[in-house]
């Protein structure tokens, strides 16, 4: 398609979609308003399985399908990623660069942050059934607290700490656990993503049941997928070159 | 509708249009990465702390990291 | 002002196909992809959006806002940011094999 | 031992998922066989359970509600699965494709350690996914399983510019669809504040078309319409499905464009049934068929790459397929699904033959290709019947479909001259290479796309691999068997149409006149169980009921 003709369906179908949303919009309940019937019934749902992060609750118990498929979604981008940039036929990685000069003062942030984010992420992921943030969260900070090490300027440090393939096979332990979960409430109740661990108390770290479970192991899916997507991208942009 | 919101949302729309319009891909994760600041910020207004989270690690740290470091391969690839 | 929100949604996705039509690098077309998406993002906070209520957390008193709204935008992030990923991916390996990201140097481009 | 078969719609999706697991755990120790022992068990196994759930949709829909969250008192937060004959059919379909395409694969990549088994296997549990799902949510989320492996798998070889090219195109546009899709989800919450499809199709019931829901209906469309690849959004499919690896192509072709159709089927019949005037639905697919079919034959025609040629004859069934369904009459549908399966089988088997000239003479250029495949004996005959069968050569599922769905679409002329125009370049092209038909054809064109600089696939062997003569063989006896075997044909319900049109069954039927209410009316669903039946079919009651919805009583009009 020429640079032209793809205007010329640009403007066709913005106008046409831009015409329609307009129109429906206009017929939007109002920004705001009191009328949530899907949070009507998830509100005492979450609540009668102890679990104070509503968002949580949906995400790990009413609706788990859709997390189980939110994270499918990542195993399968992340293989993709790392398969799609793996050294092609006639490229090599390269392990002696050292990339560049850092200053000291962002070597000591660097290695200052990286314990305090370790933290933080581990408390984002198991906290994650009763304050703010999740799994998903957690594992992103925690996959990100390891990459300052890269920040630090330290990539061959960063690259022994992290053998590309343990995390590989850390990802698909965590995600088969996810099934796993699943499987054992079909086994138990009938119900596949059954929630079948006691509930125990509001607000107890151990409660919410099958949550905190599923939790944990998305937060350690999501930090090895992270990390192995990202110490494909720094191969590709540091180590990998042609061999000629 | 609170002035505060308001004003989150129109940041939102100018901060999209300013990334769009940026045509330079270094600059553009730079931009990309301020835009996933501003988009945090009214999440964070419209009561959504989880989704604030989410939005804050990934969209303005991982992906314009993940930009950054195309970039920088893409344009090793023209050398 | 109340079609605020759902306005700036739709410009956001409109905008984002906006650049990936005018897009002279294929980077910056995957970045107009990710603006695109993230008008799904506003647009579904706000349909969850309550004036006075407060985060669904903590069991808060009072009404909390839409919480599967909530949960459906953080499915939507995860989206993004992999379906990002995989396009760079892709267009690491494009600019290795034909030397240039110009969608219009591109004979096999045709979208 | 018998099996609740409500535990089978979660299991279709976990079971591939498990054996993706296992697999990426193991990829950078086990041995190649063991590897493909895993994946082949795996889509083994995936087939057993949905042709359990197939049997099972025999005497009525499953519904299983995911996490136990069945509703109590008619209302509920959970996820639903229904599957029905339809539904079940493309969940086998997509298992029964992946297991022929394994077994190519068994001597096919030679490099990328397990990875290609890992993405076929989410795939396929995003196409089961995908079939099964009632959440319109979780529709979105399956389409983007679906894409964002099937984006990985089309570039899977790097080395090819065109590959990874095909590849982004594919995802940019297929993308961008899926957004639309999403906010058009997102505004059907707004108005009914439900995600699951038969609960928002009970709230819009009777409530007259406003722009709203039309625009709603017109976005959620897009994205499925574009993963269809139904004009305006075909141009991505050829670059797509021609530069795929030869055993995923089999699945794109066969069943994940299908797919984007069977997505439409659903969501206009149970989320938009009760609001859209179906004359209008059945007058706009129609048109977009008919202008699919007739471009897509036309570029089939002119093709030279054989791999493009397929992917062209794809968009151009597509187009027809759509027309079929657009009917929305039982015997339609009916019709267009059995042809969708016959045209799996068919497809399939075409490409992988394709696949086997690529490897053993290292092109899939005709001109290229001419009276080289003299010596071929296993393509030198299967080709051309490929090409017949796809034709709609009787005894073939295709030819069984086709006639059904002509007829109840009234545009016998265009499903002849469309499909002849495919099974006639696919003729032409095996006549060339194997009996060296014509004078060797000169390259007068430049624009073309040529096929020999195709990179050779696979170890090309010596002695064709005994796996692939029997995917091959296993893809083309069931395009035939889809056709012959009167059963298959019973259990889509081509052969008792009657109980299509009774209400309560799945896809609503559209052809019958629906009282209207007045602007009026409450927006609760009260008038619509009768609809489903609710009243009229005690015997059902039970898992009829699951899907009666009571709303909250303080929703306003």
């Amino acid at each position: 398609m020429t640079r032209s003709a793809r205007w010329i369906v640009f403007w066709l179908g913005a106008g046409g979609v831009g015409t329609l949303i307009v129109l429906a919009l206009l017929r939007m309940p109002s920004f705001g308003g009191l009328v949530h019937p899907y949070r009507d019934l998830a509100v005492p749902a979450a609540v009668g399985r102890s679990s104070p992060n509503i968002v949580s609750s949906i995400n790990f118990d009413q609706r788990a399908l859709d997390t189980l498929g939110e994270e499918t979604i990542l195993l399968g981008s992340v293989v993709g990623a790392a398969t799609l940039l793996r050294p092609s036929k006639d490229e090599q990685e390269l392990l002696d660069r050292d990339e560049g000069r850092v200053l000291e003062a962002t070597k000591l942030l660097g290695y200052l942050l990286l314990p305090v984010t370790l933290i933080v992420g581990a408390d984002v992921v198991f906290h994650g059934h009763l304050t703010p943030g999740g799994g998903f969260q957690g594992g992103v900070v925690l996959a990100t607290a390891v990459h300052l090490l890269y920040v630090a300027g330290s990539y061959r440090l960063l690259r022994r700490l992290r053998p590309k393939s343990w995390y590989q096979v850390a990802e698909a332990v965590a995600a088969g656990a996810f099934v796993v979960l699943g499987l054992v409430g079909l086994l138990l109740t009938g119900a596949f993503l059954a929630n079948v661990f006691p509930h125990g108390v509001l607000g107890d770290l151990f409660s919410a049941g099958t949550v905190f479970f599923l939790n944990a192991a998305v937060g350690a899916e999501v930090t090895s997928g992270v990390v192995v997507l990202l110490s494909a991208f720094l191969a590709q942009a540091l180590s990998v070159r042609e061999v000629s | 509708m609170t002035p505060l919101l308001v004003v989150a949302f129109l940041l939102v729309a100018a901060g999209a249009t300013v990334v769009v319009l940026t045509r330079e891909p270094g600059r553009q994760a730079v931009t990309l990465s301020v835009y996933g600041v501003l988009l945090t910020l009214l999440f964070v207004l419209l009561q959504a702390p989880d989704v604030a989270l989410s939005q804050v690690a990934v969209g303005s740290a991982v992906v314009p990291l993940m930009v950054l470091l195309a970039v920088r391969k893409v344009r090793g690839g023209k050398r | 002002m109340s079609l605020l929100p759902y306005l700036v949604a739709g410009w956001l996705l409109l905008i984002g196909c906006f650049g990936v039509v005018r897009s002279r690098g294929l980077v910056h077309t995957v970045v107009c992809v990710a603006v695109a998406q993230s008008g799904t993002y506003v647009l579904l906070l706000s349909i969850g959006f309550q004036y006075g209520a407060s985060a669904p957390v903590q069991g808060a008193p009072g009404p909390v806002v839409d919480p599967v709204m909530q949960a459906l935008t953080l499915t939507d992030i995860v989206v993004s940011a992999t379906v990002t990923a995989l396009l760079l991916a892709l267009v690491i390996q494009i600019a290795k094999r034909t030397g240039t990201v110009d969608p219009d140097q591109l004979d096999e481009l045709r979208g | 031992m018998t099996v609740d078969p409500s535990c089978l719609p979660p299991l279709g999706i976990a079971i591939p998922l498990a054996g993706a697991c296992v697999l990426l755990a193991l990829a950078k120790f086990a041995p190649r066989v063991v590897v493909d022992t895993v994946a082949m068990t795996t889509a083994v196994v995936s087939v057993a359970a949905m042709a359990l759930l197939v049997a099972a949709t025999s005497s009525g829909r499953v519904v299983t509600w995911v996490g136990g969250w069945t509703p109590k008192d008619g209302s509920g937060v959970g996820i639903v699965l229904a599957a029905d004959e339809i539904g079940a059919g493309f969940a086998l379909l997509a298992c029964a494709l992946t297991a022929c395409a394994l077994i190519y694969t068994w001597r096919y990549f030679d490099d990328a350690e397990a990875h290609v088994h890992v993405l076929i296997l989410l795939f396929l549990a995003g196409m089961v996914g995908f079939s099964l799902t009632a959440d319109l949510f979780d529709l979105f989320v399956f389409l983007e399983l679906m894409s964002a492996t099937a984006y990985a798998l089309t570039g899977h070889k790097i080395e090819e510019p065109r590959s990874v090219q095909g590849g982004f195109t594919f995802g940019v546009v297929t993308s961008l669809g899926a957004y639309f899709s999403l906010t058009g989800i997102g505004i059907l919450y707004a108005r009914t504040g439900r995600l699951g499809m038969p609960q928002i199709g009970a709230a819009l019931d009777g409530h007259g078309l406003d722009p709203l829901v039309l625009a709603a209906l017109v976005l959620v469309l897009t994205g499925l319409l574009v993963k269809a690849a139904i004009v305006p959004f075909h141009f991505w499919l050829a670059d797509a499905h021609a530069v795929a690896p030869t055993p995923v192509c089999v699945l794109f072709s066969g069943v994940m464009a299908p797919l984007g159709l069977y997505g439409v089927l659903r969501v206009s019949t149970t989320v938009f049934g009760g609001v859209l005037p179906a004359a209008s639905l059945h007058g706009t697919l129609v048109v977009l068929g008919i202008a699919t079919a007739a471009l897509g034959a036309t570029l089939c025609l002119m093709q030279r790459h054989l791999k493009r040629m397929l992917a062209y004859s794809t968009i151009a069934h597509l187009g027809l397929f759509l027309i079929g369904l657009a009917t929305l009459t039982a015997s339609g549908v009916a019709g267009a699904v059995l042809y969708v399966f016959g045209h799996a089988g068919v497809k399939g088997a075409l490409f992988l033959m394709v696949g086997v000239l690529l490897a053993r003479k290292g092109s899939v250029d005709e001109f290229d290709l001419h009276c080289q495949g003299r010596d071929a004996r296993l393509t030198k005959w299967l080709l051309p019947l490929g090409a017949l069968a796809l034709a709609g050569l009787p005894p073939f599922g295709t030819g069984l479909g086709k006639a059904i769905s002509e007829e109840s679409s009234g545009l016998t002329a265009l499903f002849v001259l469309v499909s002849a125009a495919t099974g006639g370049a696919v003729l032409r092209a095996s006549l060339r290479i194997h009996f060296g038909l014509g004078p060797p054809p000169q390259d007068t064109d430049s624009d073309t796309t040529t096929g020999d600089d195709e990179k050779q696939e696979g170890r090309f062997p010596q002695r064709l691999p005994a796996t692939m003569v029997v995917a091959i063989t296993v893809l083309l006896t069931g395009g035939l068997l889809v056709g012959v075997v009167p059963a298959v044909a019973d259990a889509l319900g081509a052969g008792r149409s009657a109980s299509w049109t009774e209400p309560g069954c799945w896809p609503r039927p559209c052809t019958a006149p629906r009282p209207r209410r007045s602007a009026a009316s409450t927006w609760s669903g009260r008038g619509r169980a009768s609809r489903w039946g609710l009243a009229q079919r005690p015997p059902e009651g039970r898992r009829v009921a699951n899907w009666a919805i009571t709303y909250p009583s303080h929703r306003g009009p």
